[in-house]
């Protein structure tokens, strides 16, 4: 009888929660082996990033590995588009461009994971002749990449247009665009801010990878952004905070980006990272923004890293 | 061809009657502008298709990377605002975001060289050529007139690439055939000679063309080329022609560092080393002043080509 | 009786005015005098602004007409410097740079009639082998101007660098900068705004001539700036909003500037202005941005612009 | 002077060890860097100057226009970024707010050419030359060892205007003389010949070098030019060289368009036109790789300059 009550009750109870829970509450618990599934995936990655950085002794390891879960999440789980299909001017799909084209590891892991080349080809990045540039480029013909970064502060452009296009061609797929923060102080970002949120280019979702870091210490120290909030939002964008290091949150927000679109407002997630997230050595400094590891450094990083899904 | 003028015009006025016919033709041509649709003479584009018409404020950089965007959404855009802000506000831009990227994307540049006039050096850009030229893959157009703008701005639509067209502020003579085509990378023969060869580029066409009736008076029969694309350079003609006049003047609107004369001399140096004279900006800023004033100040004026071309004759002579 | 009561009555009533007035209106009180005076000067350069560009059928009449209220305040008010002793790298001077180089006329005529250059100097502007080049520029050495501008969007980065210098050398004049509204479409503002702002550079001052026009039309159509006050309060600093085009207020805005620099933050005078202001045909229309009047359209304009202290 | 490999050392360091000297020495030496403090190697100017050093952020367009700014305040502002962006990304601001307004700025270049190795095209510029050699005022400068890097940094605070002062990432031979005094616009004669000449300029003079004790087994004569100074170019140097040799290679790490060689070739083809052949760039962009790696990809190799001078002695003869 106690046990019969007990079970009623809670059951109602659950119900109740259920029924006042917002709907993303709810999914991101029916997402739940999801996000351990894509957890996994992110580990996987990780790996590679520190692998490939390691192989040819030079990249980008720290800002890669802080945005390893925001690459599983887009490219295992947000983006709507066909990765054994690539076509550089595709209509109806879901775009991607990394502005701080530094982070090519954890870029190149995904696509490669996700389907868009070999994976085998990770071993050639940074190698002669390979089509996995130091930094992610067209020329060479890398299935997933669209168009050449690097030199900072013009991939929100890029993607702008790219937005712009869509809206002209009826299209009502998104686009997305990854930043660094350190990139922020570029005045090329300031100008596509200032067109998207004045020409509410809301099919368009800026990402920034908010780990405080640059080549030369804390973001605060070097120029600090202040707040970064209130700039986007005066620059008439809709922001969305989030931690970046959360899968689930990481997951969610991005579905909440999306149904927020064409609401008027480009939208920004405002994601806080850790740099070098996952490797401990790696983590609370800027030291290893683009440096690579050692054999032992490799050694103790992937003693880290559970493989999960099997190395390239 | 006849080398009478028809009419003065203005050779951006020429890009905007291409413009807006490509527009009326090409359904994928979009145009891009930074707060100078008038001087661009885009207000017609704009006009008929505004719905393919953006304006993005004065914003050069955003401009160039939006370009690159839209054509991942298969447009071909055509961007549009004044030499200096096409090319060397932007360079890196261009550079990464389209001609790395090999985006399909038409810079057009306007007001380029002294002859924008008043406004004075800090617009008179002189080294747009020798900047566009130096990036692969770049495709770098400079037409003559106004009528051949025009034909440049709808091939250049046709050509798969990045291209940079350039053209110019003032009203100049319009000589060249209406509705010719254009054809990228070709040489333009105006005249056979055997004494000495002219290749003359942009609003120093023209006055290559006047410098040729004040040789011919002096008994000197001038071979002159429009090198109206100076990349690709057309190395087959220029060739074969220096190999019949061997001497050369070369004419320019643009710095001598780095522009179409230092291509021909590379490429002569490299195959056939000849006399060569070149008249072009030497190594000074712009000034405010009226375009044809600033043409004498500068040495672009038909006599100092006349000059140029004795002195190469004389060079080539002595031997 | 009556009347030395009413004189007692209203004297007190005027010392109770005094006591509780904000000084700067005090000040404004006392300052009628020079109010009136830098009008009529303001007047006379409007003149030289159209004789200017219609002598040589080009240049830009509206901006320049628009801040013609501020160059005179600056130049014959609050700019603490020696005209006639003009060194470019001077110390102990307020320095003024002129971003929005394009209404160069207003500059040259400000320069010209507080001492910089002679007068007769002004007929020459943008005559070949002239000083007085179509933008400010420092090739030709022409008195008063520091840097080349016309390219828009360096100034600010310029006056930056100046105002750094001026702390390095601890010499506590002022550095003011004078901008367009369009002209803060360009990054490079943002970047300057964005260091100035975050490194607390308070001896610098900028100012926006806020007419809401650029070439191609309103700047709210064109590329619409949303909330700049708040934008630039983002970006750290604080704004000063202004009639530009009222004199008392232009001269008492400047000296509240000057009083509260060295407190910790830039400031920006964000300036209402009329282009074209004081030409009848010329307000209301971004039309006369850059277009020159015809004989006629001189004349109008002269006949609305008294001639105060003397034609050049 | 005696060619002998002292050890191998970055230009860069010697730029920092240089900037470093001129702070103790001169107090109105001041420094800005674009978040590239390591890379530049201006962390020792930084740690003991803590208050001439400005760190500006990535906004390399800023940093130009407060450098101008610093010299009104009479200070002598050193920029450091990589040389992509001390040039392509910054072109108009050093045109319009330095060059054409005089200003006494150094900017200095790291990571130029295709030997920064790994990071790739965006990185290797290869344009950074012709950009700046194309400005009225401008003087180029582009030393060849640690050594020289560090003489050229304290000669270029010496010098009155704006300098660009272009180095690489890679350790390379060091082997010019400690200490020696940098002559802005200089040649700097390295070994006396008569066959050919050689004129080559930053990491290519180590390799010119090499390719010159190959030549001298293959008998053939070869006088060597460091062309450190790309402008003002030693047009006198030059022209006293190829009098006597007739035939001539360059060698840069640069594109062939816009480049050193470009600027030889042009002077020779105005006062003696003879053959060049040209080792560099060839219109391509640039990749990852080991520095080493991409100098044969691309042909900047001690064997390419060998052979290059065997064309070039062969075309002389055949006249
Ligand atoms: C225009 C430009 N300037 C400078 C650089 C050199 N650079 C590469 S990454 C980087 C720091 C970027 O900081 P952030 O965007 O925060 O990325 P994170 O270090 O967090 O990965 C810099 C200065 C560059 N690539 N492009
Ligand atoms: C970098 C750059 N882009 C474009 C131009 C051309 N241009 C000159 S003035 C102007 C409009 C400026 O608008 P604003 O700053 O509001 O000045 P106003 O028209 O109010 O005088 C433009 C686009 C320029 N001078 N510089
Ligand atoms: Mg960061
Ligand atoms: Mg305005």
């Amino acid at each position: 009888m106690q046990n019969e009550k007990l079970i009623i009750y809670s059951t109602f109870a659950f119900l109740l929660i259920v029924r006042f829970s917002p709907i993303t509450t709810l999914l991101s618990l029916i997402k739940m082996p999801e996000i351990k599934e894509l957890n996994r995936i992110a580990s996987q990655i990780r790996r590679d990033i520190v692998r490939m950085v390691h192989a040819c002794q030079s990249g980008h390891p720290g800002g890669s590995l802080g945005c390893a879960d925001l690459f599983t999440a887009l490219f295992f789980s947000e983006l709507q588009h066909k990765p054994w299909n690539f076509n550089m001017d595709v209509q109806g799909e879901d775009l991607f461009f990394l502005s701080n084209g530094h982070i090519s590891p954890v870029y190149y892991s995904a696509l490669a994971r996700s389907g868009f080349f070999p994976l085998s080809e990770l071993a050639t990045f940074r190698r002669i002749h390979s089509r996995l540039q130091g930094h992610p480029a067209t020329l060479e013909g890398l299935p997933g990449v669209r168009v050449a970064t690097g030199s900072l502060g013009q991939g929100l452009s890029v993607a702008l247009g790219a937005a712009i296009a869509k809206r002209l061609n009826k299209d009502d797929s998104l686009v997305f665009v990854l930043m660094g923060d350190g990139e922020q102080q570029e005045g090329q970002i300031w100008e596509a801010a200032l067109h998207a949120g004045s020409r509410q280019i809301d099919n368009l979702i800026g990402i920034i990878d908010y780990n405080d870091k640059q080549i030369d210490g804390p973001v605060n120290e070097v120029m600090p952004l202040g707040n970064l909030r209130a700039k986007y939002e005066s620059f008439g964008w809709k922001v969305i905070p989030l931690n970046g290091n959360d899968m689930e949150e990481v997951v969610e927000k991005l579905k909440l980006a999306r149904k927020e679109a064409f609401s008027g407002q480009p939208q920004l997630l405002l994601m806080k990272t850790e740099m070098g997230q996952g490797v401990d050595f790696m983590m609370g400094t800027h030291k290893w923004h683009g440096v690579a590891p050692n054999d032992e450094q490799l050694a103790s990083a992937l003693a880290q890293l559970e493989e999960t899904i099997g190395d390239y | 061809m006849e080398l009478i003028i028809q009419n003065y015009q203005d050779t951006r006025s020429g890009f905007g009657a291409g413009l807006v016919e490509l527009g009326r033709t090409n359904p994928r041509i979009v145009a891009l502008c930074a707060d100078l649709t008038g001087s661009l003479k885009m207000d017609a584009f704009k006009k008929e298709f505004p719905e393919r018409f953006f304006q993005v404020g004065i914003s050069e950089a955003n401009m160039m990377g939006m370009a690159a965007g839209l054509t991942i959404g298969d447009y071909i855009p055509f961007t549009g605002t004044f030499a200096n802000f096409s090319t060397g506000r932007v360079y890196d831009q261009i550079r990464q975001s389209i001609a790395y990227s090999g985006k399909n994307v038409k810079i057009c540049a306007s007001h380029a060289g002294i002859t924008l006039g008043e406004d004075g050096a800090t617009h008179q850009i002189l080294e747009d050529i020798g900047m566009m030229k130096m990036l692969p893959g770049m495709t770098v157009v400079v037409p003559c007139d106004y009528n051949q703008t025009k034909a440049a701005t709808i091939a250049v639509a046709d050509h798969q690439g990045p291209v940079y067209l350039r053209f110019g502020r003032p009203k100049v003579p319009n000589f060249t055939p209406e509705n010719s085509v254009f054809e990228i990378g070709k040489a333009q023969l105006i005249k056979e000679g055997k004494d000495v060869t002219i290749f003359a580029t942009g609003h120093l066409v023209w006055k290559a063309v006047e410098a040729m009736r004040k040789l011919r008076e002096k008994g000197i029969d001038v071979e002159l080329f429009n090198i109206h694309t100076i990349k690709p350079l057309d190395e087959k003609s220029i060739m074969e022609s220096v190999k019949k006049t061997r001497c050369i003047v070369t004419a320019e609107e643009h710095q001598k560092y780095g522009g179409m004369g230092e291509s021909i001399a590379s490429l002569l140096s490299r195959h056939l080393p000849l006399p060569i004279e070149m008249v072009a900006v030497n190594d000074r800023f712009g000034q405010s002043g009226k375009p044809e004033e600033l043409l004498a100040e500068y040495g672009l004026e038909a006599q100092n080509i006349v000059e140029a071309a004795m002195r190469v004759i004389n060079r080539k002579e002595i031997g």
